[in-house]
C-alpha cells in the first residue's frame, strides 16, 4: 500500500492548474451566482488537449489508458480552481460504454469522447423521485425497429450540450442501460416519447454495470472535493490570519481557531479516504464498498468544511463576489450527486452483518 | 403552570386566526420572504394593510398604534401571521427605528415619522456595519461633522439589507472623532435621496441582491434628523438591538417551512413509496419537530415567564438556536429535493426543489448577520454564566 | 399557556432539597463508582415523609391528588442532589395500578405505596432484547388456579427491595399488564416459573396504558435529568471561573467558554421541553407525543451536557471522588430509561405524516 | 500510488499473524485492556514473550531489540497483534521511556534499562502531571536539588497511570528553581521502591483504580540516574511526546472493538429480528467503519508517505480523531447493551453489556490525556495551520 502521488500525477495536476488559471472562474470573478453553469466549451477543450477525457479508456478504444488516481489528480484541481466540468459525468457513462458496448460501438463512442468530438453524459434521474440506480418511470421496449424508450429523464446535467447519452430505463427483465445518440435537448432534461436508443445491457449485467459505473465516477467526485475542501480551508486560514476585528487578528481567537483545527482534521480524513477510493476503482472487480465509505467520509468532510468556511468568513462568505461560497456551493452538491450520505449508508448498512471489520491492508 | 391558552388567549388566537385567513387581503398572502424574490410594491400594501388594522406594530406604544399585549399575545399574533403566510412587517421599521424614535425621538420626530414606519410609506434600511466594524461595531468610521444645522456624513456602510428600495436610512455615525470607541457616535435619520448617497447592490450566493453597499460624500443632513442626544447613539443602538429579541427565534416561519418540506417529501418518490416513508427521513423530520417545538416554548416561557419586564436571560439563546434551526431545515429541504436540487432553473420541476440550494445559500447568513452565532455565544459566557478570563 | 413555577411547587423542591442535602449523595462522596445503587430505604423514607410517593394518587386510593408537574418538581432535585431513587419506577407501575386495578386492589396497593410500606416497580425488560413495550420472551397463562407467569425479566431495577412488581407478559391477546406480589428478588432481575400474578389487562387496553404511562415516567425522567444538567453546567461554569492553567483562569480560553454557552442553549431548550412534558402528561388523555419530543430533546441535551462536563473538567472529571462524573453517568442512564432517542424518534417518525406541524398553543 | 500490499509487506503480514494467532502462548491472548480488570503478572508474561521473539519494541534501534522496519511494517505489527487479542507491550516502556533512553541515555543507562524495559522485568509509569500543571507541564513544581551525587525529589505527581503495578517512575522534576518555564526541568528516573513514595490510587467513575497520585518526600535518586543532561528535560520530554504518535490513534484496537460490538448486536433480539438488523442501527455501523476506515488510512497515509524522516503534519489529527472514535464505539456499545446497560454487574447477563457503562465512563479519559483534545487543536491551529493571535 502506498500514497505517494507520482510523478505523473503531479506533472498531470500541474498541467491541469495551469489551464484552470488560464481560464479563469467565471462565476466567482464575473460575481455571478452559484448557479451550477452550462457546458463551457472553450474550457472543455483545453481539458481535451490535455488528454484527460482520453484518460480512462484503452488505447484500443482511442484512450489513453491511465488509471483513475491518475484522473482524480486532475479532477482534485477542478475542485480547488471552481471549475465544474462534466469530468465525472463523462466517465460514469463511458465506464458504462466500455464495458457494456460491442467493440466498434464503443471504439466509435470513447474515440469521439477522447477527441472533444462527442460529450457523452449519463441520464439516470427522473423527476420526484430520490436517486435510483433502478429506472421506474422510464420504459424501454422493444419493437421491430429496435428499442424505443419513453419518459422524462430530469435532471441531466449539460444535456444541451451533450451528443451522447447513457440512460436507463425500465424493461422487462428489470433496468436496462441504453446509449441515445443527439438527444437534442435544449434544457437539462430529456422528454423522450419512443426515442430510438441502443440498449448496452439489460438485468443483472447492467446492474453491475452501474454499480460500478458509479463506485468509478464516486471516487472522481470524491476527488474534486478534496481539491475544494483544501481550497476553502486555505482561505478561511488565510482570512482568519489577516481580518482583524476588535483590532486582533481573527487568529487570536481560540473558538475561531479550534473550528479551523477540526477543518483540518476532517479534510486529512477525507483526503486518506479519497485516495484510497481512487485506487478502489482501479481494482478489478472495483470495490464498490470502498468507495461508498470514501463519499460517506468526504460527504461529512465536505459539510463542516463548507459550512464552516462561509460562517468563519462572516458576511463576504455568503456573498457571490467573493470565492469561498462557491467552493460550499460546490461541495454542497458534490455530497448528493447519484446518491447521499443516507443511501450510501442505507446500502453499505446492508451489507454490515457479512464481515467482521473492514481491513484495508491486504 | 398550565398547558392551555387561557380563554382570553385563546379568543385572541381565534380573532387573530381569522383576521389573517379572512380580512387580510388574500391576494397578499404568500409574498415570499426569500432573497429579492418580491415586489417591493407588494410588501408596501401588505403592511399597509397591518397598519390599517393596527396589526403592524403591536409592539409599540399605544398611542402609536401599538397594542397593550402581553408579550404570549404578541406571539400568538407573529405565528398566526406566519401560519397564514402573511409577510411579516419590516423588522427595520417596527422593531428597530420605530423603538427608538418611540423611546428616544423627539415629538415631532415621532410625528413625522411613525405612522410612516408602521405603514411602510417609509421604508427604512438599516447603516450600522462598515467594511472594517462588522461584529465590532465599536469600530465604525462614517462621519457626521455639525456644520450649522446640518450634519455633513462621509463614509461607507455595508451590508444594508434591502437598502436598494429603502426611502430612508438610520445609521450610526461618528460626531464626535476624537472620543473613543463606544463614545461620539450618534443616531441619524437620512432620506436616502439627499445628494451623495450611493448604493452599490451586492450580489449573494443565491444570485439575488439583498444586501448592499452605501456610500456617503458629504452628505447634508438637517440637525432634526439627528435621534435624541449628540454622541448618545451606542445606547440607543444598544436598546434597539436588545429589543425584541424574542422574534429573532422565527419560530413562525420555521415552521411553516418545515411543514411545507414535509409536504414536499410526502411527494417525491422513493422505490415503491414517498420519501416520506423512509424511517431516517421520517426520524428527521421527528426530530426537527421536536427541536422546533423545544424552540418555540422557550420563546413563549423566557417571553411570558417573567413579569418585572426585564427580558429572561435565557432569551440569548433564541437567536443562536433559531438560525441554526432554519439552517437545519433549509439543508433537509435539500436532500428532499434530491436530484432536481442540481438545477436552479427548470420550467417543469417544482420551484421549491430547483430553489433549495440557492436559499440554503442564502441562509448561511443566518448565523451571521443579527449578532453572529459566535457573537451570541460571547454574550452567553460572558453575561449569563460570568465567565470571563 | 403558562410556565410559571408555583408557590407550592417551589415549596416542595426546597423540602426535597432539604432532605437530601441531610441525606447526601453517598457515592460521590464516598468515592464510590458510579454504579447504579440499590435501594436506600432511609432515603426513600425521607421522601415518604415529604410525601412524594403518594402525590399522584388520588385521595380515595391513598394519595395526595398532586399533579405531574408538582412531583417533577421533586425530581428536578433528585437530578440536582445526584440522588437516584425509584420514583420514576414508582410512577410508572403505579400510574398503570391506578388506571387498571379493581377499586380495592387499587387503594390497597397505592396507599401502601403512599405510606411507603410497600415498594412498588415495574418489570418490563427481558434479557438480549432491546427495549420494548410488548412483552416477548415472558409468558403468561391462565389456568384453574388464575394467571401464572414463566420466562426472566432483567434488569428490574431495585427488585430486591421491591413489595409488589408490575409487568408485562405475553398472553393469547398480545401484550398482558399483571401484578406480583412478593417477589423475593434477590438480584435485580425476576425469574418466573409459573409465578400466581394478578391479571390488570391484556390486548389493547394493556398497550395503551402502557403508553400512557410510559409518557408519565418519562416526564419524570425528563425533569431528574434537568436538575442533573443544571448541576453539571454550574459546577463546569464553576471549575471555568477558579481553575487556573497557564497562569490564567480556564474562563479565559474562548474555545471553552463557548462549549459552554452551547451547553446553556441545550439547558434552556431541554427546560421548556422539560416543563412541557410534565403538564402533557397531567392531560387527559396523556399527550404521549409531546412527551416523546421531550425526551429527544433531552437526550441531545444530556449526551452534550454530559459529556462537554466531564472534558471541560478534565482528567478530575473521570473520577469517583469528584461528583460531575456522578452527573453525567446518571445522564447517560436516563436517556437510555425506557426507550432511546431512536425508538423515540422510530415512535415519532412513524406518525409524522399524520399532522402538518406540532403546534403547543392551543 | 497502489492499494494492495507489496509481495514483502503481504509476507511480513503473514509472519505476524502466524506469530500471534501460534507462537506466541495462546493462553495469554484476550487480556483485557480495560481498567485494572488485568492479572498484571499476566501483562509481564506476556510482554516478556513478545520480547523474547523481538517483538516487543519493534520501533527501538536494533541493536536493543528494535526491527529495521518501514512505519508501515510496524503498523502491520500492531494491527496483527490487535486482531489476535494480544495485550500491546506497555506505551510507557515502549513507546515512551525507552526511546528516550536510547537516544538520550548514557551507555550505562542503556545496558542497565533497556532490556528489562523492553521485556517488562521493569514495570514503568510516568511521572508529568501535577496537580496544577496537567495540560500545562511547563508550570511544574516537584523539585529535585543536587546534593554531591543524589538527587533529593519533594513534590506530588498526579494522573499516574497503573503507578500501583510499576517498579520505576520516569519523571520531570525542576532542578533549576530560578529558572523559568521549561527550563531548569529534567528527566529522572526513579525506583518506587525508594523510601519517601507514597503512591495514593485514585477511585475512577467505573469503580476501578488505574491512576495515582505519587508523593515524593526527600526522595534521594542516584545522580547517574539522570537523563542526558540536567535542565534539558524538557527537550526529551518533547520528543517523548512527538515520538510514535502514529500509534495513538489505537486503531487496532477500535477496530476490534466495534466488530466486537457489532457482534453483539447481532445477538440482541429487537422484535422478531436482531438488533443488527435495524436500519438505523446498521447505518451507524457503516458509518462508524468508514471512519474507521478514513482514520486507518491516515495512520498508513501519514506513517508512510514521508521518506525524510520527519512525521507528517497530519499526524497530529491521529490522537484527536482517534479518542474521539473510541469514545463513539463505547457509546454505540451502551446502546446495544440497551436495558442491560442499566446493571453494572449481574450472574446472568453477559459482561460486555453489564460492563458497557463503565467502560465508557472511564473512557471518557480518552481526549483528556496524553494531550487532551483541547491541546491537539492548538497545536494543529499554530504550527500546521500557522493561526496565532
Amino acid at each position: 500500500m502506498d500514497f505517494t502521488t507520482t510523478d505523473e500525477q503531479r506533472a498531470l495536476a500541474d498541467a491541469t492548474r495551469g489551464v484552470l488559471s488560464r481560464h479563469g472562474s467565471p462565476a466567482a470573478e464575473s460575481g455571478s451566482s452559484a448557479q451550477p453553469p452550462a457546458h463551457d466549451t472553450a474550457l472543455w477543450q483545453a481539458l481535451v488537449e490535455l488528454g484527460i477525457p482520453a484518460m480512462p479508456w484503452s488505447e484500443e478504444d482511442g484512450g489513453v489508458g491511465a488509471g483513475i488516481t491518475d484522473l482524480a489528480a486532475a479532477a482534485t484541481e477542478l475542485g480547488r480552481g471552481r471549475i465544474q466540468a462534466p469530468l465525472a459525468e463523462t466517465v460514469l457513462a463511458g465506464t458504462l460504454v466500455a464495458r457494456l458496448a460491442p467493440a466498434e460501438l464503443r471504439q466509435q463512442v470513447l474515440g469521439a469522447v477522447s477527441e472533444g468530438e462527442a460529450l457523452l453524459v449519463p441520464a439516470l434521474d427522473e423527476p420526484m423521485r430520490t436517486f435510483d440506480p433502478t429506472p421506474h418511470d422510464v420504459r424501454a421496449e422493444e419493437g421491430a425497429d429496435g428499442w424505443q424508450v419513453t419518459g422524462v429523464k430530469a435532471p441531466v446535467r449539460y444535456a444541451p450540450a451533450a451528443t451522447h447519452v447513457v440512460l436507463t430505463a425500465r424493461t422487462a427483465s428489470g433496468t436496462g442501460v441504453f446509449l441515445l445518440t443527439d438527444p437534442g435537448a435544449t434544457a437539462e432534461r430529456l422528454d423522450l416519447d419512443g426515442a430510438s436508443v441502443t440498449l448496452l445491457a439489460e438485468g443483472e449485467a447492467a446492474e453491475e454495470a452501474l454499480r460500478d459505473a458509479l463506485a468509478v465516477a464516486g471516487a472522481l467526485l470524491c476527488a474534486e472535493a478534496l481539491g475544494a475542501m483544501e481550497e476553502a480551508l486555505r482561505m478561511t486560514t488565510d482570512y482568519l490570519r489577516t481580518r482583524k476585528q476588535f483590532g486582533v487578528p481573527l487568529a487570536a481567537f481560540q473558538a475561531l481557531t479550534h473550528r479551523a483545527a477540526d477543518m483540518y482534521a476532517q479534510l486529512e480524513l477525507a483526503r486518506s479516504a479519497t485516495l484510497f477510493a481512487a485506487m478502489s476503482a482501479e481494482e478489478s472487480p472495483v470495490d464498490v464498498d470502498a468507495v461508498l465509505r470514501a463519499r460517506v467520509v468526504v460527504d461529512k468532510a465536505a459539510r463542516l468544511i463548507g459550512q464552516e468556511a462561509i460562517q468563519l468568513h462572516g458576511g463576504i462568505g455568503v456573498t457571490a463576489e467573493y470565492p469561498v461560497g462557491h467552493l460550499s456551493a460546490r461541495l454542497t452538491m458534490i455530497s448528493r450527486t447519484w446518491g447521499s450520505t443516507r443511501s450510501h449508508l442505507a446500502t453499505l448498512g446492508s451489507r454490515v452483518a457479512e464481515h467482521r471489520s473492514v481491513d484495508v491492508l491486504g | 403552570m398550565h398547558r392551555r391558552l387561557s380563554p382570553e388567549d385563546a379568543a385572541h388566537q381565534q380573532r387573530m386566526r381569522e383576521y389573517f385567513t379572512t380580512e387580510f387581503p388574500q391576494e397578499l398572502r404568500g409574498l415570499l420572504a426569500r432573497s429579492d424574490d418580491f415586489d417591493p410594491a407588494d410588501l408596501r400594501r401588505s403592511q399597509a394593510a397591518l397598519a390599517d388594522a393596527g396589526l403592524a406594530a403591536p409592539g409599540w406604544p399605544s398611542e402609536w398604534g401599538g397594542q397593550d399585549w402581553t408579550s404570549l399575545q404578541k406571539f400568538i399574533w407573529d405565528s398566526e401571521l406566519q401560519r397564514a403566510s402573511v409577510a411579516p412587517p419590516l423588522a427595520f421599521n417596527t422593531s428597530m427605528v420605530g423603538p427608538v424614535i418611540a423611546t428616544f425621538g423627539s415629538q415631532e420626530q415621532k410625528e413625522r415619522f411613525l405612522p410612516k414606519t408602521a405603514s411602510c410609506e417609509i421604508w427604512w434600511c438599516q447603516g450600522f456595519s462598515e467594511p472594517d466594524a462588522g461584529s465590532d461595531l465599536a469600530s465604525l468610521r462614517t462621519t457626521a461633522a455639525r456644520e450649522g444645522d446640518e450634519y455633513v456624513v462621509n463614509g461607507q456602510k455595508i451590508w444594508t439589507t434591502l437598502g436598494q428600495h429603502a426611502d430612508w436610512i438610520f445609521a450610526l455615525v461618528r460626531t464626535d472623532p476624537t472620543a473613543k470607541k463606544q463614545q461620539g457616535i450618534s443616531f441619524l435619520l437620512i432620506d436616502m435621496q439627499t445628494p451623495g448617497i450611493t448604493v452599490r447592490p451586492i450580489r449573494l450566493l443565491d444570485g439575488g441582491v439583498e444586501v448592499n453597499e452605501v456610500f456617503f460624500e458629504d452628505v447634508r443632513v438637517p440637525a432634526d434628523q439627528l435621534v435624541g442626544e449628540e454622541n448618545k447613539g451606542w445606547d440607543y443602538a444598544k436598546f434597539l438591538l436588545g429589543n425584541e429579541r424574542v422574534g429573532v427565534a422565527n419560530v413562525g416561519l420555521i415552521k411553516r417551512w418545515l411543514s411545507e418540506v414535509k409536504e414536499h417529501a410526502a411527494q417525491v418518490r422513493e422505490g415503491e413509496g414517498s420519501l416520506l416513508d423512509d424511517p431516517a427521513i421520517a426520524a428527521r423530520f421527528a426530530e426537527l419537530e421536536a427541536e422546533l417545538m423545544a424552540l418555540e416554548l422557550t420563546v413563549v416561557r423566557v417571553s411570558g415567564g417573567s413579569k418585572d419586564g426585564r427580558p429572561d436571560p435565557a432569551s440569548s439563546i433564541l437567536k443562536l438556536r433559531g438560525s441554526e434551526l432554519q439552517q437545519e431545515v433549509l439543508e433537509l429541504a435539500i436532500d428532499v429535493a434530491g436530484p432536481m436540487a442540481h438545477v436552479w432553473d427548470d420550467d417543469e420541476l417544482p420551484d421549491w426543489a430547483t430553489g433549495s440550494v440557492p436559499e440554503y445559500l442564502n441562509f448561511r447568513k443566518a448565523t451571521i448577520y443579527g449578532g453572529s452565532s459566535e457573537v451570541q455565544r460571547g454574550i452567553i459566557a460572558a453575561t449569563i454564566l460570568k465567565l470571563k478570563g
